[in-house]
């Protein structure tokens, strides 16, 4: 599959649309369906269908593995650190009103750190997860 | 729905029975948008029918493919969980009629919700503003489920540096 | 009237009944994981079914609607899900470690080889 | 910002932080060192939560800000309290111990994720106690039991990779159970929250709804604290778990399942619906007494001692359960103080144990011929804790034991008191066999001098061994928190 040029003509064309949907996904899902975890596994999608077409080596280079591990942990330490963060501002654990003056714009900017977070994690597990299990194949054959 | 399980449950073919699961979680996925709940539809579809299957075929593709007949015989496993599907019907037949809008769930907790969430949280959809916000600690938790399945697999499939570079 | 307002909770039953029935009786390690996924998808009809009402909509707040499907069983379905395909991702790495250990995912045949190993020890 | 007041947060979430951290910072000291120091603050925290328990009553934070029961509660009151300083006490204990042990046991490019995994199981398992939400302890459930499978895996044996994927299997049956049946009471109420949940069941408790998610929780949260015909999964599982896996999860896992299972009842369901609406007595006396008894004589056949400690905690199970069974005080109090003191003893014994598999290569009945000379002092600490099991004056075991005739006099019923000094006996048999072996049998050959297991890993079980003695005579902390934590449970009965 590597070497179609068709297939790789048209994953360039595709790839930075995918990547826009994921973005779609991620901060429209105050309004429509969607949010953080869906936009997550669209972007690990995003990289897995690069890595099925450009082979393995290339998306270890775009995405390299260290960065998909810091990705996993970070993601819950976004998701965490706003929930010290209303603690340090004087509320309750996961407390968005004090993120503000306003507590619906408290509100607002809380839930949107804490979507990131499950994007970021999100995205980062299933691609470490694809990355150890491609790898495992590469060995046994 | 139940056609494609009970093939499933016949087929030995795995590939044919991955294929089959990631069939059920579409259907399962617009049976849940005709039942409004596209989040959840979404997730569904993406999940099971997407990751799901990648992650069965990527397993099967390390394994092998054919199920051996089963040898003991399937009496046992049949009645212990056509006993528990007893169980829940004995459960479900009191249970508040479809769709009733009175039944306990649309008038406790909910309708705080539906009225005051968008006010209270500035979003819209209100199933986002109750598992970022009023439940977000759950989130939270689910998230940790994903980062452990994640590190998981990782402490159980990572190998020594030296030796895939010896296997070079 | 109650047999079609019970229709969801019927098919959630033949679903767990199946599903448990693929965990329990087959001794194939991977068909063991998607008749456990089935078990668990049978769960989200229970809680998704009750928060329709007919005539309602999603969940999602705007002025021309006035009637709402409950959102509180869409937000914990959404994290029984992930919570599902975390499971699962962690099975599939035991099954791809146990096939190399043993080089089967058959249970019966993963058996009688400790049973053998065992043996050999004594 | 106010610390004291957010002590209930920071509980979970001390420990739930180091877990990323150490994926982070990677290196293995730097992992220890965070998991260690988190940890040991959520001991302190616990004991802080305690004392304050203690002196003014039932604590309930509300997470979010959000008022229950649309947002979700901590709630901690007696029980609760008491079962968090357990599970955060032998989680402080084990973790230094593990360091020495996983460096013998784990190839080292596995250990910052042993002790992410720790942290996690650590986080979860304080999650579920505090939590005063149904579906938030499904999610914490999940987040101990996942990491928990990962840590079973880790074991060198490559049975490990079986024995995790059978708990994994019967785990996600046994959790799904627990979403069916709190599911059901949802539909029913409407709500959440379990105190909530308990106030609006009072006037449908007789539902069948209601019933059979009593029957899905009952069953489901019995496969996770492996009451009798359930436990298949626990032998394997601790046999070859690493050491300080074992131990932890031994002292720790079930307990806190069989934790989640007196909140649904008291809190929830409330005992008269329990107890008096379906045969749960009966049901629940018929099963603890054959594990107690099937488990028993079971250990007494296995020529491994991890498993045979493993069966001895089914059987042990048997003792908890039966207390829950009499449906009264003195009942209830023993379940409770059993449910510590089974864990100080059997989390002494398996990590005494891990010292015996490095000093002797392994801890078969075989291998330990002749312990006795080669380490005395690990001989005489799984003596200590063998007696304890037995159920000897001076030891924890006894004043389980006691309570528990005690409470089947109150009732009446004599031929339990004779059930439970027999199944007494069997243990005699099984302790005996290792005595026999250390004591009583010339060492192996080649195996000569003395050689203890490293300090570090020798302190931490000495700690759990002195702590059996020590609560076994001075009874009054233990007994006290745990008869209050009863009558708090039983008081909430209406």
């Amino acid at each position: 599959m590597k070497h179609d040029l068709v297939l790789r003509v048209v994953a360039k064309v595709f790839l930075p649309f995918i990547l826009m949907f994921a973005l779609y996904v991620q901060f429209h899902g105050d309004f429509g369906p969607g949010g953080g975890f869906q936009a997550g596994v669209i972007v690990a999608a995003a990289v897995i269908f690069y890595a099925l077409i450009y082979g393995l080596t290339n998306a270890r280079r775009v995405v390299p593995e260290p960065l998909v591990e810091s990705m996993m942990a970070a993601g819950v330490l976004i998701y965490a650190g706003v929930g010290v963060a209303g603690i340090l501002l004087g509320g309750n654990f996961l407390d968005y009103f004090v993120l503000d003056h306003n507590p619906v714009a408290g509100q607002h900017r809380g839930i949107f750190w804490v979507e990131a977070g499950v994007a970021i994690t999100v995205s980062g597990v299933m691609l470490k997860i694809f990355y150890m299990f491609a790898d495992r194949g590469r060995i046994d054959e | 729905m139940a056609v494609t399980v009970v093939v499933l449950a016949r087929n030995r073919n795995l590939f044919a029975v991955i294929v089959l699961s990631g069939l059920y979680s579409f259907l399962m996925a617009t049976v849940l948008v005709a039942l409004d709940a596209v989040d959840v539809a979404m997730t569904e579809a993406s999940v099971g029918a997407g990751v799901s299957t990648v992650l069965l075929l990527g397993a099967l593709h390390l394994c092998r493919s054919e199920e051996a007949r089963p040898l003991h015989k399937p009496w046992l496993p049949l009645a212990v969980s056509i006993a528990c599907g007893v169980m829940l019907v004995y459960g479900s037949l009191r249970l508040p009629a479809f769709s009733d809008p009175a039944a306990p769930i649309h008038t406790h907790v909910v309708p705080r919700y539906l009225k005051e969430g968008p006010q209270e949280t500035g979003v819209p959809n209100v199933v986002t503003a109750v598992l970022a916000s009023y439940r977000g600690y759950d989130t939270l938790g689910e998230t940790t489920v994903v980062f452990t399945a994640g590190a998981g697999v990782v402490a159980l499939l990572r190998r020594r540096r030296n030796r895939r570079d010896k296997q070079k | 009237m109650s047999v079609a307002s019970h229709f969801a909770y019927a098919v959630t039953v033949f679903l767990m009944i199946a599903g448990l029935f693929i965990v329990i009786a087959r001794g194939n390690l991977i068909k063991k994981l998607v008749g456990l996924g089935i078990f668990q998808t049978s769960v989200y009809l229970l809680y998704i079914a009750p928060g329709k009402l007919i005539g309602g909509t999603a969940p999602i707040v705007t002025e021309s609607y006035g009637v709402y499907s409950n959102p509180l069983p869409h937000v914990l379905i959404l994290t029984a899900i992930v919570v599902g395909v975390a499971t699962l991702a962690l099975g599939l790495a035991l099954v791809v470690r146990i096939r190399e250990a043993y080089d089967s995912i058959e249970e019966d045949d993963i058996l009688a080889a400790d049973r053998r190993a065992a043996d050999a020890e004594r | 910002m106010d610390v004291a007041a957010n002590l209930p947060a920071l509980q979970v979430v001390v420990p739930l932080v180091a877990a990323p951290l150490t994926v982070l910072l990677r290196g293995r000291r730097l992992a220890f060192a965070v998991v260690l120091l988190a940890a040991w603050t959520a001991f302190a925290i616990a004991i802080a939560l305690w004392l304050r328990v203690d002196a003014s009553g039932t604590i309930s934070y509300h997470i979010g800000s959000w008022a229950p029961p649309w947002g979700i509660e901590y709630r901690v009151d007696r029980l609760s309290s008491y079962v968090l300083v357990l599970v955060s006490g032998i989680a402080a204990v084990v973790l230094p111990y593990s360091w020495p042990s996983i460096a013998r046991e784990l190839p080292p490019e596995r250990h910052y994720l042993f002790y992410t995994m720790f942290a996690l199981c650590l986080a979860g398992l304080l999650g579920m106690v505090i939590t005063g939400d149904a579906f938030n302890i499904f999610v914490f459930l999940e987040i101990s039991s996942l990491s928990t499978y990962v840590l079973i895996a880790l074991g060198r044996d490559r049975r490990a990779l079986l024995a995790a994927y059978q708990y994994l299997i019967m785990g996600t049956i046994g959790a799904t159970f627990i979403v069916i049946g709190v599911g059901l009471l949802y539909l029913q109420t409407g709500t959440l929250n379990l105190v909530d949940m308990g106030q609006r069941l009072h006037g449908i408790a007789g539902h069948r709804p209601v019933l059979a998610a009593l029957a899905f929780l009952t069953v489901g949260l019995s496969l996770k604290l492996a009451l009798f015909p359930l436990h298949q999964w626990l032998p394997n599982a601790y046999a070859y778990a690493p050491s300080a896996v074992s131990s932890f999860l031994a002292a720790t896992a079930t307990k806190v399942a069989v934790y989640a299972l007196l909140r649904f009842y008291y809190s929830v369901f409330g005992a008269n619906t329990v107890f008096q609406r379906l045969p749960m007595e009966e049901l629940m006396l018929v099963l603890a007494l054959a594990g107690m008894f099937v488990a028993s004589t079971v250990a007494c056949f296995q020529a491994d001692l991890k498993r045979l400690f493993a069966y001895s905690s089914v059987a042990q199970i048997g003792y908890i359960v039966l207390g829950l069974s009499f449906d009264s005080l003195a009942g209830l109090t023993a379940t409770i103080v059993h449910l510590a003191n089974h864990a100080l003893t059997k989390g002494g014994i398996f990590l005494l144990l891990g010292g015996v598999a490095v000093s002797m290569g392994g801890v078969s009945l075989a291998r330990v011929q002749g312990m006795a000379r080669v380490m005395p002092l690990t001989s005489f600490g799984i003596v200590i804790c063998g007696l304890s099991l037995i159920g000897v004056p001076g030891t924890v075991g006894f004043i389980s034991k006691w309570y528990l005739i005690v409470a089947a006099i109150e009732k009446g019923q004599w031929w339990l008191v004779f059930l439970i000094v027999i199944s007494s006996m069997i243990s005699v048999v099984y302790v005996g066999r290792f005595v026999e072996a250390a004591y009583f049998q010339a060492p192996r050959e080649g195996v000569r001098g003395r050689r203890e297991a490293p300090l570090a890993m020798l302190l931490p079980s000495g700690l759990l061994v002195f702590a059996t003695v020590c609560f076994g005579l001075a009874t009054s902390t233990t007994l006290g928190a745990a008869s209050l934590a009863a009558a708090e449970l039983l008081g909430g009965m209406r």
